[in-house]
């Protein structure tokens, strides 16, 4: 048993660090704010060379061979840089779409909805084709982008993640039976719940940045025990975060360690709920200019609401982790 | 311990709630939200109504053009307003509720004379330049100077959160006049016309995507010495008085609307039933009692302010107490509609849409994102609870 | 509209917390710590005289004509002396069992348990007389202590409340139709919220005693804003219920100013809210000294859970607010 | 990140799992809470049946008499341990986690052969004498005076909750060498024999009705000089070398245990069903999300103190989450068993009794009144924030 991360594993993280930074550094993300599309192609394929959305594809398919361990790993990265588009569904989709594995193909995702009301699909703007995860008929099926008739909305929540409107979803080419659709919110799970990691962290950082050099009162407001115990409660909810989602992630790849549904539904709770609290309380030590456009701190706490979105609501995540206890 | 209104404050109420009655529905639309001239037009027109019908200063003293209302009537006002569903105050918030009270209170004779009437009569807007990029909690230690020249003060620096400054004809303003580390003893309060040279207004958009604030940079702008409210040095004295003039009312309206917003959840959650919805309606309750108390507190405080002339320790736990109310609201608000939050488009087709009667899923998001300014604006929660331990509770300063 | 205390009202809980100095210092309570029967007669005769049981009773049935509000008041005071004892039962059986007013009879009360369970009694060993309320049947019935064979147990969670167990109920005397027992509920619900509120201020107060002299680090612990934040919400608690527990009670007394139904719970709501959190910071405040037996913190907590016991379901409370709205 | 144990570590368990099985059963029953006397033959006579075993001092360093297990055969031993229902370390805590590894590392070799073995065999049981009545979060304020007098140090002063020094053959006690004003530089860590004249103890009731803490007054004790771990002044570090040798499996054995409680909790709320389960199993899952969190949190500390001898940031997390975490869990409990839980009498007849297979009203209550001491005990969650604030997040001093 050693739960630290491997050599390769920290030298991945770096890598996609780098390439976050080089290709997604935040000045350059945020100019496309509030359009009706956001990710684009050519950022989606150098991920995809990067072998961001291949990492566990089979060395035999053109894929990395690793595990749902090293794409946590990657998506804990990706988050904490904000990079926009689908990631999660283009990640899933590898192996069951072609061109998704490479990024030339960038898939997004909804889940058929049981009641009535709008259906919202983040990035339509921008995906080829688009999975619609039937969790009650036990299915996936793909959906051509063409087939699909959706409009923009003129605001989303989230500058970066459009999100559009459909009327009705075509019913699509089946792609994937029960098993498959259970992983799809398993592992879509994991992989949530670590982008949400990434958003605690960066939050966190950005905060404690903040509160050593900002002066009021004529010392840091960090070295005030208020700012302090918000930023201790950043540090313990991202790291038990973490540590959830890594040993989701493990308990995946690894049969017998554990139950895999039942750490992958805590995993994107508590992932989600770190990332919501820390942006807030990243807001709240950064006062009015953590109130301000201009500071990112809004941007990373409407990211961690469009995952909380697109994952079942916490009373169903909890339920499931109630249920396998 | 008297819930009762008298029969003249019933008498009050029942004036003001007929004039309503005609007036509100007599409005023309909401302008844009972004649209300040369109909103400056829409707020000061409002102005000019309640002043015709004999509704404007309420609070205010009667030495300022006010009404001299007690703090109950004043409550009453804001309540029935709030219930009417009549427009906010607007663009004349720094007018009607800062600025008009301090210069009521400490201006000169003439002063009152020349600025009280345009305000109430919606003619003169007003905006407020007392935060600075450095001087947020600790406003004390703000820097903007003012140096006397001749029958002038040439001020230099900048403001930020100043609230309608590009519709704005004058800026109640805090400067610094004494030494650099004179904090409270060396600052001035002044009124500065908005038209003088050297003055920038940059706008601040907010994360709500409102640009209701700006920043202001102020470069050699000449500030006549009669515009002046109190003695040189004094202005933090000055600001202090208007702050007590505020007895407790500012938020009633916002409560009212969460009270109104509670109820309209518990009837979605009622109407889409399901397992979550005992859960969802423990919180509701829960939050509903909270609701119900800070009402309670608001009466005891406007009590206290109608038989002392100030509120007593309610104002803090109020705001306290009501801004994380107002975010965990919200925050229901925002669970139940689901993705609709997502965006801030009204949708239609969900029972919590305006369409079906519900609140409206742009309300909601909108009073989510909002929310998170209510736990910094005005000092912190951080600042208010070393306020309320200090000076309410005595616990030594840190 | 005047929501402040009247001059009488003042004078009303200075005399109680007067009577409560001098007849419960809670040097002398505690005197009977752990104990099968705590409350004893002689004192109760006292409250008695003293009118803290027939403040509502009408002038012509001897009573002092006052109203709830009032009631309130006093047993704000009661609560936070920490008077042992069914204080609410014997207030809310004045008018109904003879001798309760006076307090020459002490009536204790029960739920009708409409479950399994054991049944649980307090203070059956002092208890003249017990009114069982069962709220299914919206009845109140009089039971004779002597007609209840119960046996103590051996350690109650409050040591001032000694806790009984009775294997059955007698049926006991019809007392009280469905009004009575709307009446019971919702007037108890005021009465014990106003006890929290007492708690929560007692707490409240000795903590920032405390604070305001323990030192660590070279300097009152009152002095960090750790300390501090966790006071100020104390206050904030303790304001916010005791506005809420007056408001209710004079929701009940003044037809017409609101729903006293939906204000009397969410008063119990708050009121004991408030007692159990202020106790919970009484005793982190106090560090180590906070979970010895000697400091007195424990007692307040425990206390707020005989009153908690003593209500419906924090769950159910709101659930009546809801409803309500 | 690898959560499979190697096949020497799965043997290792098995052959533990298999003595447990046979031990646990063969003990006698349990004494009663507060018979000291009792409770010491019972958890020494555990630790002689450990060690006769081969399982004494699993995680001591081999110089000190130990097995130097891994810290992930520590991890595993602690586990089933656990999951056996073994008995806790009871009085043999401080000799076994505290003063014993202490002396491993910081004692001379003659210190070692004397002291270690008795620890490891349960024959002596230590007490420790760190806090004071006016030196609690700030350790490093302690007043007790060590002044040396020929071979002696004459100590003079008190202690507090130092626990199970009724039944202490050895005190672990840190004393002021230096000037009153030295803080971290003038301690001196001591062993005190428990029988030496001029101690006197006083036990302490905790609100759990526990007298498992005494104070200490310390009236003239001599204690010999070769009685001193380390140098006269270098106490302070003398500590803190054993507070880094604890590698965060301290509170494992409590973990599990909350984890098998909330499937207790869990079974006895799907059993009573009604409107109100769902919002309790929604808590339930929420908490064993967390507790699952914990549990690799504790997996990742133990993997880094395998790789670098020293636990990571990880042992504050899981210090400051699951001490909530335990009193969340409590609280939780104790609602589920309603009305049961105003007394800590075992009663039967609820779903939530042990007599029908529930966690038992008295257990509730137990976990729930201890749990208040877990933010205070071992630094309050207030110094822990500051801890992790200044040291980890590198927040400035205030």
């Amino acid at each position: 048993m050693d739960f630290e991360r491997s050599e390769d594993q920290v030298a991945l993280a770096e890598g996609v660090a780098r390439l976050c930074a080089g290709r997604f550094p935040l000045e350059s993300v945020r100019v496309a704010e509030g359009r009706p599309t956001v990710a684009d192609g050519k950022g989606w394929a150098e991920l995809g060379e990067a072998g961001v959305f291949a990492l566990r594809v089979s060395d035999a398919d053109g894929g990395l061979g690793l595990g749902l361990a090293e794409a946590a790993v990657v998506f804990e990265e990706l988050g904490r840089a904000l990079v926009p588009g689908p990631l999660v569904a283009s990640s899933l989709a590898a192996g069951l779409v072609p061109g998704a594995a490479d990024g030339s193909v960038m898939v997004g995702a909804v889940r058929r909805p049981a009641g009535p009301g709008p259906i919202l699909i983040e990035d339509l703007g921008a995906v080829d084709v688009l999975i619609v995860v039937d969790d009650g008929a036990g299915e996936l099926r793909l959906v051509e982008r063409g087939a699909v008739t959706g409009a923009p909305l003129q605001r989303s929540l989230d500058p970066l993640t459009p999100m559009w409107r459909v009327e009705a979803l075509p019913e699509g080419d089946l792609v994937g039976g029960e098993e498959d659709q259970t992983r799809w919110g398993r592992d879509g799970n994991v992989l949530t719940g670590a982008l949400g990691v990434g958003l605690a962290l960066a939050t966190m950082e950005m905060t404690v940045a903040y509160a050593r050099t900002r002066e009021q009162f004529g010392r840091a407001i960090g070295s005030f025990q208020a700012v302090k115990h918000l930023c201790a409660d950043m540090l313990v909810r991202a790291e038990s975060a973490r540590a959830a989602v890594e040993a989701a992630a493990v308990t995946v790849d690894q049969p017998g360690v554990g139950d895999p549904v039942r750490a992958a539904a805590g995993a994107a709770l508590l992932g989600c709920e770190a990332a919501q609290a820390n942006a807030r309380s990243c807001i709240q030590v950064h006062g009015g200019m953590g109130f301000t456009w201009e500071v990112p701190a809004h941007l990373y706490l409407m990211r961690a609401q469009v995952l909380a979105g697109s994952l079942p609501s916490p009373a169903d995540l909890a339920a499931v982790v109630a249920d396998r206890y | 311990m008297d819930l009762r209104y008298s029969e003249a404050e019933e008498a009050f109420r029942s004036g003001l709630r007929a004039w309503l009655a005609g007036a509100v529905p007599s409005l023309p639309p909401k302008p844009p939200a972004n649209d300040w001239p369109a909103r400056r037009a829409y707020d000061t027109g409002w102005q000019g109504m309640l002043h015709q019908a004999g509704y404007a200063g309420i609070d205010w003293p009667v030495e300022g053009g006010g009404l001299g209302a007690s703090p109950v009537e004043q409550l009453i006002y804001v309540e029935e307003l709030e219930r009417a569903h009549a427009p906010y105050v607007g663009v004349n918030f720094v007018g009607l509720l800062h600025a008009g009270p301090t210069i009521a209170v400490e201006g000169t004779a003439g002063q009152r004379a020349r600025f009280l009437p345009p305000i109430l009569r919606g003619e003169e807007v007003w905006c407020q330049g007392f935060s600075e990029p450095d001087a947020g909690s600790d406003l004390a230690s703000l820097r903007c100077r003012a140096v006397r020249d001749g029958d002038d003060y040439v001020l230099s620096g900048s403001k930020i959160w100043t609230s309608h400054a590009e519709v704005a004809d004058y800026c109640e303003i805090l400067v610094r006049t004494g030494p650099e580390d004179s904090r409270h003893r060396g600052i001035t309060w002044l009124m500065m016309p908005m038209d003088l040279p050297g003055i920038e207004i940059r706008p601040l958009r907010t994360m709500a995507g409102s640009t209701e604030f700006a920043e202001l940079f102020l470069d050699g702008v000449r500030v006549p010495v009669g515009n002046r409210v109190g003695e040189e040095n004094d202005g933090w004295r000055v600001t202090m008085v208007t702050l007590s003039f505020e007895r407790g009312t500012a938020f009633v309206g916002e409560l009212l609307q969460s009270m109104e917003l509670l109820r309209s959840l518990r009837d979605v959650v009622v109407a889409v039933g399901g397992s979550g919805a005992p859960g969802l309606l423990g919180r509701i309750g829960h939050l509903g009692a909270e609701l119900d108390a800070q009402w309670a507190v608001t009466r005891r405080n406007v009590s206290q302010a109608a038989r002392t002339g100030v509120p007593g320790i309610g104002g803090s736990v109020f705001k306290l107490a009501f801004s994380e109310l107002r975010q965990r609201l919200a925050q229901l608000g925002l669970e139940v509609c689901g993705r609709a939050g997502l965006v801030w488009d009204e949708l239609a087709g969900g029972p919590w849409s305006a369409a079906e009667g519900g609140p409206g899923n742009g309300e909601l998001v909108d009073t989510w994102v909002n929310g998170f300014s209510r736990t910094i604006a005005a000092g912190t929660s951080q600042i208010q609870r070393n306020i309320v331990a200090e000076r309410i509770l005595g616990l030594p300063k840190g």
